[in-house]
């Protein structure tokens, strides 16, 4: 036992004077046990069980049966009957094409304009007005997605559209962006790409801001050339935030159904008909929820598949330890 | 169960483990009511999970923590009343430095009129009485340290616990914090946890010492009887700066003598304890204080008394403290110090130079490689 | 190589004023280091030099020329900062070598440069490695390396090694030692660390509120600091300070203080003004301790002593209600009791004296007659 | 600075404002629209100079339950993102300082669903809303819209909070501070930027949702954007002026709240995964 020297002075307190004897608890708290936690997380796995494993549970069961609210026969099990109707439909298929190559283009053009908008952006801290620039730069992005579908059918009109007049005016033809076979595609990929492509301006700039200040100091004293900059300096830092903004764009290009609900309807024909409207169609158009459940299913692993490379590229990141 | 014989707090046999990793190996430690006890270790020796154990904020996985002569380990942190002063500042932004400082004595319910009283009393004491209407965002570095600690003392109790409060601050401000608490400590009488891996700081503050190493205690008292007299190697390494020089050796006991072979030199010892009385071989480290490694000026040399070693070394490094400089050198592949004051007229070699040193044989101090435990010194010579 | 010069350099921040009105010329070929605590200026005077700040007023010349409005790249120097910076996804010798090939070089020449550096800085273990398989200390050498490497005509150092761990701190210390010996450059390296700065410097700037406060070599600054900041800045612990009064006497200047048992005589010193408030300053390696009274000794509390730097001891006095420190050898120390009455003397030549607005008072006591 | 330095900076400036504005153009045209004569919108000559009328915005603000549903817009929003937010905050105190075995796993799962496109979602709850009559009360949407914003605030949240040290719990235990003391008077004084983003981002996500309000709300819960989906389709011409009216006015709260908390709007886009601003 390291029993340490006795010493001369009894302890006779602090600064405030002692009171050795802690008061005691009459009883012991609520947030003492160990149940305390469990307490804490109670709201959210009720919303969790209600919200969530429910009506999970709710659909996968259901896309085992043939249900259609249209008519009266009760639900019948068909096994996996509507994942093979689904398998062999090749309208599905169709769509689900689109949409890859929907995210395709849009994220890809996305990226590449709020990469270069982005690196335009950097270095204009000081501008004048700033913040509003920036408000009317986002705001595509922060606007009910209904309301842009709209907006762009005013601007897309055949008619009285203003991106038709301009058309003619340089092209001198007229052109249904919408309503046409050649252009009703690249003409939602293009709304898409100006809505999102602030998200990617924004998160070029984030990326830019995660390069630690000496280091671009350091690449101005060394005299390295511009590009060498970028590839030795700027990209190491900047290119896992500029991943999370791609992979998060990608995900949530796989979700677009609102504005093209809005906008086409899916048409002209199934032109820019998309996974997400397809769902929908099949449950609220013609109530064949058992199908429509099938479909929600699929696009449900697609979803959580794109999620966990999110989140592993995040992890990856944070257990690597790169932020040095 | 042993008495705790007048100790305010006391860990026995103390172990922790996370998962499979040992923190802390039963240690027993016990410490008297108006101690200034040190827990000095190098970083990651354990001392912080120590203080945790004894503030309640972990359970020790076996072993008990006792306070004011009771078994506390069962006793939740809220309920043990000791003072604490976190290892970083822990100051809440939301509040302003008068009600960091008053925090504790809000929580425990002290009256208003007292409350202002005692944060004046701690506020003065730590000099920081023209700070209370601050936020601790517009606080220097220093400031907040002193804020911390006198929210830490702010406390009506006697046992305070601060978890090496002064790490990462600036070496002039180290300098004038050490003294303030050493004097609060003094003129409150109350008892001082204290945990720091710098060596002066434990030095200048500490009552009574303990090493910890790697979740051990390996030696524990009084700092000059630990700086002077170590029972262990790692206790002749860590108390006192610069580092203690070791040189690896051989101990070999024949014919009832002993005798250390090192790359430097060859001396005579005696043993700790008859134990090593008996012919023998044993793998060693040969400890001399840098300050008993000298400079000897080249005509001097011949002139050594029989009880020096003489040997000589390559200077690599001057490094100026101001009142004295450590010569950092290298004598063969061994790396040595030695400390040098300026106005004690000694030598002043240069930078590669090849120069003569000494040590006197009484100055050795011989472990163990493995165990680290003491089992020889130099024999001193009668006429020395 | 070149000298550097700053004409009235003013920088503002907001209403903090961080350099004001510096004046000063680093000399060619030699390495100042710029010394004060955190928030003296002497991060912003660095930063002004290497054009990566500008200044709200002034001017910065290399050589004869007027830098003030280049961008950093146009102004020839090398820069180490506080954090290791290096180049990602290359090796260490590519690290090294990346700023050289914006240079015009040859290939070998620049293969010889590289060389050269990791052979001063004893890279040649990790020439090859990634750069991410290094630790701080090593990154910060590759940092130095590739700043040396490109041979500017200045180079500066910001605070180094502050962000390495302790032994990596001696082994660049070592360094950095070796690589001034060799370069001919110009050298500012900045920090607030004393020791570091006395271990380096060819001459120390002291710092404090935005001024340097007196530039000297390191010895000469410590020995004989021109204010009670310098005094009480170098050291550890810095200089004792007392107050005590200079008065004249008849024959000459005399200084009382509590510390003194009896009026010091000065020389040097002013003769027949009026009694003035001055501070008594002595380091506290150079009062003398003892057990026994002795002539010029004062009677003293010592209230702890404690082992310190090389088993000196560091004592705490008080004599009235002056409250000071002295270090003294570890023989001395072991022959005081722990706490209780003993005896102090100032060795008059070693005190130095200040005025009330701390600058230096150009007197030196001399041992009563 | 010299002349020429000033004017390339002001070129650059230049530059930067006409990109910015170039983005913002069609919402404008909108805008313009919605201060535009009927004959001027479908003009086959777009109009850019005009004399506005505030015809259209007036014919908006008179309409039938115009205000019911902008009610309903701002009820169900601040509802449902308030009962996110505690919930959140109080999972995420959990998560980040008890860290309970299958933490990672609830709050991946959480992310996940929330990932998935609306309309593989909408099909079970509509049949849990209408099986157990919960569709079109006011209950069912804001707890709906609860659920919707929680994933968002937890990883919001939980990052904030796993930034806010272990040291402030602690200093507080010791000193006789109960866990509900510590959560509320302790953290989340130092959580509130969080809070906000989490606020503010989902907010502005339940103000512009459409889908669910569609399928699962009816005529006592609708809210603007349904209004307006109504309006887009109501046969062969929509009412333009109607439309550009409704929406200029719906536009306005997440204008402002972009411009006044433009700070934490990195943070709210990626749920927390990314930190700091712009």
């Amino acid at each position: 036992m390291a029993q340490v020297g006795t010493r001369r002075l009894e302890g006779v307190g602090g600064i405030a004077g002692a009171r050795s004897r802690p008061r005691g608890r009459p009883f012991r708290k609520l947030d003492d046990s160990r149940f305390f936690p469990l307490v804490l997380l109670l709201p959210i796995l009720i919303f969790f069980l209600i919200w969530n494993v429910v009506p999970l549970l709710w659909l996968v069961g259901l896309s085992f049966y043939r249900y259609d609210l249209t008519s009266p026969e009760p639900a019948r099990w068909l096994g996996l009957d509507n994942f093979t109707a689904i398998y062999n439909d090749a309208q599905v298929w169709g769509a689900l094409g689109r949409t890859l190559s929907f995210m395709f283009f849009s994220v890809g053009l996305q990226t590449v304009l709020g990469v270069v908008l982005g690196l335009l952006f950097w270095g204009s801290s000081r501008m004048p007005g700033r913040r509003l620039a920036l408000t009317l730069l986002f705001a595509p992005m922060l606007l009910p997605p209904i309301a842009i579908g709209s907006y762009w059918r005013l601007i897309y009109d055949p008619i009285f559209g203003v991106l038709n007049y301009y058309a003619r005016e340089i092209f001198g033809q007229r052109y249904d962006f919408l309503g046409s076979k050649d252009y009703a595609f690249p003409a939602a990929v293009a709304v898409d790409v100006w809505m999102w492509t602030p998200f990617m301006i924004l998160m070029t700039l984030a990326a830019l801001a995660s390069v630690p200040k000496a280091e671009l100091e350091a690449a101005e004293v060394d005299r390295l050339p511009w590009l060498k900059r970028l590839w030795y300096v700027v990209l190491p830092h900047g290119k896992f935030i500029l991943m999370l903004g791609i992979l998060l764009r990608t995900i949530d290009a796989f979700k677009t159904t609102d504005m093209i609900f809005v906008m086409t309807k899916g048409g002209p024909g199934v032109k820019t008909e998309l996974i997400g409207l397809t769902v929908w169609r099949r449950g609220f158009a013609s109530f064949s929820m058992g199908a429509a459940s099938a479909l929600a299913v699929i696009a449900l692993l697609i979803a959580i598949a794109f999620t966990s490379i999110y989140l592993y590229v995040l992890n990856y990141r944070e257990t690597r330890g790169q932020f040095r | 169960m042993p008495d705790s014989g007048g100790a305010v707090l006391e860990f026995r046999g103390i172990a922790k483990t996370y998962g499979e990793r040992p923190l802390l190996a039963g240690l027993d430690l016990a410490v008297p009511a108006g101690d200034f006890l040190v827990i000095y270790g190098p970083p990651a020796s354990g001392k912080s999970v120590l203080l945790r154990l004894l503030m309640g904020l972990e359970t020790p996985t076996s072993g008990q923590v006792w306070l004011r002569g009771v078994d506390a380990t069962p006793i939740a942190a809220a309920e043990r009343n000791i003072g604490y002063v976190p290892q970083s500042f822990a100051l809440y932004p939301h509040l302003s430095v008068r009600d960091n400082i008053a925090y504790p004595l809000q929580l425990a319910g002290t009256p208003k009129a007292d409350r202002e009283a005692i944060v004046r009393r701690a506020a003065t004491m730590l000099k920081i009485g023209e700070l209370l209407g601050k936020r601790p965002d517009q606080l220097s570095g220093g400031q907040k340290q002193r804020v911390a600690i006198a929210r830490g003392i702010a406390k009506e109790t006697e046992i305070f616990v601060l978890d090496d409060p002064l790490a990462g601050l600036d070496f002039k401000l180290r300098e004038q914090l050490v003294d303030d608490l050493k004097v609060l400590q003094e003129e409150t009488r109350a008892t001082f946890v204290y945990t720091t891996s710098d060596p002066i700081e434990a030095l200048t503050l500490a009552d009574n010492l303990a090493v910890l190493v790697d979740g051990r205690i390996v030696e524990a008292g009084e700092p000059e009887r630990l700086y002077r007299s170590p029972a262990h190697l790692r206790t002749m390494e860590l108390v006192g700066f610069p580092r203690t020089n070791f040189v690896p050796g051989t101990l070999r006991g024949a014919d009832g003598a002993l005798r250390c072979e090192t790359p430097l030199f060859v001396a005579a010892m005696r043993p700790e304890s008859d134990a090593r009385q008996e012919p023998g071989e044993w793998s060693v480290s040969v400890g001399m204080r840098p300050e008993d490694v000298v400079l000897v000026e080249e005509r001097t040399r011949s002139s050594l008394a029989a009880e020096w070693l003489p040997f000589s070394a390559t200077v690599t490094l001057r490094e100026d403290l101001g009142g004295e400089e450590i010569v950092y050198l290298d004598a063969g592949g061994t790396p040595l110090t030695t400390v040098i004051r300026h106005h004690a007229g000694q030598a002043n070699p240069d930078l590669g130079q090849r120069v003569d040193l000494a040590v006197r044989v009484s100055d050795l101090l011989v472990f163990d490689a493995g165990s680290g435990r003491r089992i020889a010194r130099g024999i001193e010579t009668s006429n020395g | 190589m070149a000298e550097i010069r700053v004409q009235g350099l003013r920088k503002e921040f907001g209403a903090l004023v961080a350099l004001d009105d510096v004046s000063f010329s680093f000399p060619e070929s030699r390495v100042t280091c710029l010394l004060g605590p955190s928030g003296c200026g002497k991060t912003t005077l660095m930063r002004i030099i290497a054009g990566l700040e500008r200044a709200t007023r002034g001017d910065v010349y290399f050589g004869g020329q007027r830098v003030t409005h280049l961008p950093p790249r146009k102004r020839n120097i090398g820069m180490v900062f506080q954090y290791p910076v290096v180049y990602r996804g290359i090796s260490v010798a590519e690290n090294i070598e990346l700023p050289l090939k914006s240079e015009k070089l040859s290939k070998a020449e620049r293969t010889a440069r590289v060389a050269e550096v990791v052979e001063i800085l004893g890279l040649g273990d990790h020439v090859a490695k990634d750069i991410t398989q290094l630790d701080n200390g090593t990154r910060q050498k590759v940092a130095v390396a590739r700043a040396v490497a490109r041979q500017p005509r200045i180079i500066l150092f910001d605070e180094p090694i502050t962000n390495v761990d302790a032994n990596a701190k001696l082994q660049l210390k070592r360094a950095f030692k070796e690589l001034t010996r060799r370069l001919e450059q110009t050298i500012i390296y900045v920090t607030h660390d004393q020791t570091e700065a006395m271990t380096l410097a060819d001459q120390i700037a002291l710092m404090q509120d935005g001024r340097i406060v007196q530039c000297d070599a390191p010895r000469e600054l410590y020995n004989h600091p021109s204010d009670v900041f310098g005094g009480w800045f170098l050291g550890n612990p810095g200089m004792v300070f007392v107050d005590g009064t200079l008065s004249a006497n008849g024959s000459g200047t005399v200084v009382t203080a509590p510390l003194f048992p009896a009026p010091v005589p000065t020389a040097g010193g002013a003769s027949d003004e009026p009694a003035t408030a001055v501070t008594v300053g002595i380091r506290p390696e150079h009062i003398r301790v003892a057990t026994g009274d002795a002539p010029g000794a004062v009677a003293a509390d010592l209230l702890r002593k404690s082992i310190t730097v090389g088993r000196q001891y560091l004592l705490s006095l008080r004599v009235g209600d002056v409250a000071f420190k002295a270090k003294v050898t570890p023989q001395v120390g072991e022959s005081l009791p722990a706490r209780g009455a003993v005896w102090v003397t100032l060795p008059p030549e070693r005190v130095t004296l200040f005025a009330p607005n701390g600058n230096r008072v150009d007197a030196t006591l001399t041992q009563p007659r | 600075m010299n002349a020429t330095a000033r004017i390339r900076q002001g070129l650059y400036y230049a530059v930067l404002w006409g990109i910015a504005i170039v983005f913002f153009l069609p919402v404008l045209w909108v805008i313009l629209a919605a201060l535009k004569t009927k004959k001027q919108i479908i003009a086959k000559t777009p109009v850019w100079f005009f004399e506005p009328t505030l015809d259209n915005l007036q014919r908006v603000i008179e309409r039938e339950n115009f205000w019911k549903y902008l009610r309903m817009s701002v009820f169900l929003s601040l509802g449902g993102v308030m009962i996110a937010l505690v919930v959140s905050f109080l999972a995420a105190y959990c998560f980040s300082r008890y860290k309970p075995r299958g933490t990672n796993f609830l709050m991946f799962l959480l992310l996940s669903v929330r990932m998935v496109p609306a309309a593989a979602v909408v099909v079970p709850v509509y049949l849990m809303y209408a099986a157990f009559g919960w569709k079109d009360t006011f209950l069912g949407m804001v707890l709906f819209y609860a659920m919707f914003s929680i994933p968002f605030s937890l990883w919001i949240l939980k990052g904030f909070l796993d930034g806010v040290s272990l040291r402030y719990d602690e200093t507080a235990l010791v000193n006789g501070g109960s866990r509900l003391h510590i959560i509320f008077r302790v953290v989340l004084p130092q959580v509130k930027p969080g809070l906000v983003a989490a606020f503010i981002f989902n907010i502005i996500f339940v103000w512009n949702e459409f889908l669910f309000n569609y399928i699962i709300g009816g005529k006592s819960v609708t809210m603007v954007p349904v209004q307006l989906q109504a309006g887009v389709n109501s046969g062969g011409s929509a009412d333009w002026g109607y439309i550009a009216g409704l929406s200029t006015i719906y536009m306005i709260p997440p204008i402002l709240a972009i411009y006044a908390f433009q700070k934490y709007l990195l943070v709210g886009m990626t749920f927390g995964t990314v930190r700091g601003e712009v």
